[in-house]
Parts: C-alpha cells; structure tokens; sequence
C-alpha cells in the first residue's frame, strides 16, 4: 500500500476531494510506532430518508487555523503523541467519509478522550457549514442540541 | 476598494449573494445598514459572530473596518 | 489495496500473526456503508524500559467463544451496525499490534462507547494472559487495579 | 486417558508443566490433593476459575470431571 507522508505530531487538512481511511490509518499507526493506543473516528454521510447530497462549506481564513488550535489543545490535554485531524469540504453523496479524527497515546484512556474531544469540538466550534440536498432541494442544517452537550462535557 | 462582506453558510442564501462590497470605514452602525433588515436581525444574536482582517471579534459591535479589510459573517456552525 | 473479506455484523478473530490495521479499517469502512460513524482501536506493545517481547497465551475452548459473547453484547447494548474484534496471541515485539476492534453505529456517540466497552473486556475479562521478557527473563503482567476500575464503568 | 488438567498462564510456571494427568474421577478435593499445595493456595482464591467441559464452573468446588474431561485452571487474566 501506497505510504501517505504525513507530519507529526499534528497533521490537520482541509480536503476538496476523497480519503482513503485505511491508508490515513496505516500512515498514522507508523507515524506514531511508540505510542500504546491509537483511537481513529470516521464520520460518514449516511443515506438518511431522502439525502441525496451534503455540501460543506468553510471559511479559508478561519477554518484551518481554528483545526490546527483545536488539534494542539487536544494534544496538550490528553498528552497525546500526535493527532490527524481531517475534514472534508465541498460536496459529498451517502457513504463518503466526511470527517476523519486520529489520536495516539501512551495509554488508552487518553486516546478514547483526545478523539472524542477533537469529534465534539468539530462538530459545534470549526467554522463550517453544513446543508444537505434533499428531495426538495437544499437545506441547512442547523446545529443540534445533543452537539452543544457534547462539547460542555470539556468544560 | 472598499470592505468586502461575506455572507457564510445560510446567510448567503438569505443576502441572496456570497458578498457584497460597501465603501469603507465600516462600523458596527454601518454594517447594520449595509446588509439589509433580514441579516441585520441574523448579526443581533449572539451566536453569530464577525470576522475582520481574518480575525473573529471578541465585540463585534466594535467593528471598525478599513480599506481593503475582509469582513466575514459567521452565523452557527454545523461541521462533522 | 487487496480487499479483506470480513464476516458481518461481528468479526471476531484470534490471530498467530501481524495485522494489517490500514487493511483491517478500510474492509470494515466498507462492510458498513450506512453506518454514520466508525470508531476504531489500535492496542501496540510499547517499548517500555527493556521490554524486549510480549507474549500471549490462551486457551482455545474459552477465549474466542468469549471474545465472541462480547462483541454480541456491545452490538446488542450500544445498537451497533457492527464490530470488529481482533485479538493477537503468541510472541510481539514492541512496535507490533497486540488488539484492533471499530464499532459501526448511526451515531458518534454509540461507535464511541461501543469501542470503549470492548476494549475495557477485553483488557480484564478474555482469557488470555501476558508475560513480558525483560532483560532478566519473562515475567508474568498483573492485571492493573485500574483496568478492574474501567470494566467497572459499565456497571 | 483420565482426567487432563491444564495448568494456563503464571500456574504453568508454578506447576512446572503445561499439564498433568491424573486419574477420572476428580472432584474438588481431588484437584487440590493432585496439584500440589501451591497451586492448590492459588486455586482456593477466589479470583482464581477452574473450567471443565470448555464451560467455566461458577463453584469450583462442584467439580465433577469425568473420562476424558478436560479441567482448565484459570488464573486472573490480563490481555489486550
């Protein structure tokens, strides 16, 4: 398998097109060849009712940068070795990776809370947005409640 | 060249257009009165919030934009 | 990429030899398309102090009949779409993958959990036993008063 | 053939083998008379299993192996 070079200890993107999971994951765990545990996260675009499309949009001067802040808060935090923090943007069909989070650790318990904190912290406090194409056309998404709780269990 | 607005996520499609370019200085008043009532009701809530010069506003009602400066406006996101 | 064939909704497995991680998250990645969140583990012998290998041993009428009953009871618990649950044994060197497992669910939350659970089962409750070789020998690991405290959790 | 008891993890270290013979019928008492008064301290821990027939004993001390049965003695275990 084709090896991604990817930088350590934090490597953070903004992606227009695809990623290969498996190959993020292998490049990860050989980046990180002494950490303990390695927890990975991958959100998907599910084919819920009649989505047909999701379409992500982000902030160029915002965006990245709050990623890579984000990606360095979590590594102070948990202690972790390193983190891969990837987030698709532009348009995407049910079953595509929308987002993919990494964290390597000595121990496991902080891997489990180094991904989980980069996943809540996505989801409510990185500058994108999100609407979905549906059978009526196009519809913003607004944010969820259960993300705002997700992201006070940090705080 | 003036400031150049932008009009995140929903708020486009309520602008009706990605950006728009206003004369500068723009202010917090001038902003207001520069987007129209329907977004000018959007930037009164506090959650969302303003960028200047790539930078997000602490106190967005002390916007003070010069020639050439990019001010964005961030309504709530919804990544992941 | 060669394509691993994985059996669904569990796989559960004893493994004499390397993992292929990359591998094993792609093949699952794919086995659950619909499924809005993955989340994986990746346990590795850590070069700790002298550490030189690691050995697993367990006993074949228990330890995968039991590894099975747990991944049937984090599907069953956390509604997963589905888990893998992949066990080395015999002699790793540090560097090397001990235990992969991913949980497929509809939500971030239940792939998390259902991760978590499985990890902290395996960690104190399969019958399998670890004994590291030092500079001085092999010795036999304790369980950890901590990993008793984790099954705990989900109590 | 009798009575096959496995010695697993740290108890094969103790026991000096990975298994012994012994002969059918074994009960509790037997088991404790046939390993040794070292293993049998560990085995009266009650952290300590014994399985017979691939199926963990919730009592031990029911131990009923027969012809061919095989006794696994389970130590606490430390995996992943």
């Amino acid at each position: 398998m084709a090896r991604l070079a990817l930088s350590t200890p934090l490597d953070v993107r903004l992606l227009a097109r695809g990623l290969s999971v498996g190959e993020a994951l292998a490049a990860f765990n050989a980046a990180h060849g002494e950490a303990g545990g390695i927890v990975s996260f991958l959100g998907k675009v599910r084919p819920d009712g009649d989505v047909r499309a999701l379409e992500l949009t982000h902030y160029e001067p915002l965006t990245l940068p709050g990623m890579q802040e984000l990606a360095s808060s979590a590594q102070a935090r948990f202690e972790l070795d390193g983190a891969l923090v990837w987030h698709r943007v532009g348009v995407m069909v049910p079953g595509e990776a929308i987002v993919m989070v990494a964290a390597a650790a000595r121990h496991r318990r902080n891997a489990f809370e180094g991904a989980d904190y980069l996943m809540d912290h996505l989801k409510s406090a990185a500058w994108l947005w999100k609407r979905e194409k549906r059978g009526n056309g196009w519809h913003w998404v607004e944010p969820r409640g259960a993300d705002r709780t997700d992201l006070d269990r940090w705080k | 060249m003036g400031v150049r607005i932008l009009f995140l996520g929903p708020l486009r499609d309520i602008a009706g257009e990605p950006e728009r370019e206003v004369p500068a200085p723009l202010d917090w008043a001038g902003l207001l009165a520069a987007v129209g009532p329907d977004i000018a009701d959007q930037l009164r809530e506090p959650r969302v919030h303003v960028a200047c010069g790539s930078r997000v506003l602490g106190d967005k009602t002390r916007l003070d934009a010069r020639e050439g400066d990019e001010v964005a406006l961030l309504p709530p996101v919804s990544g992941g």
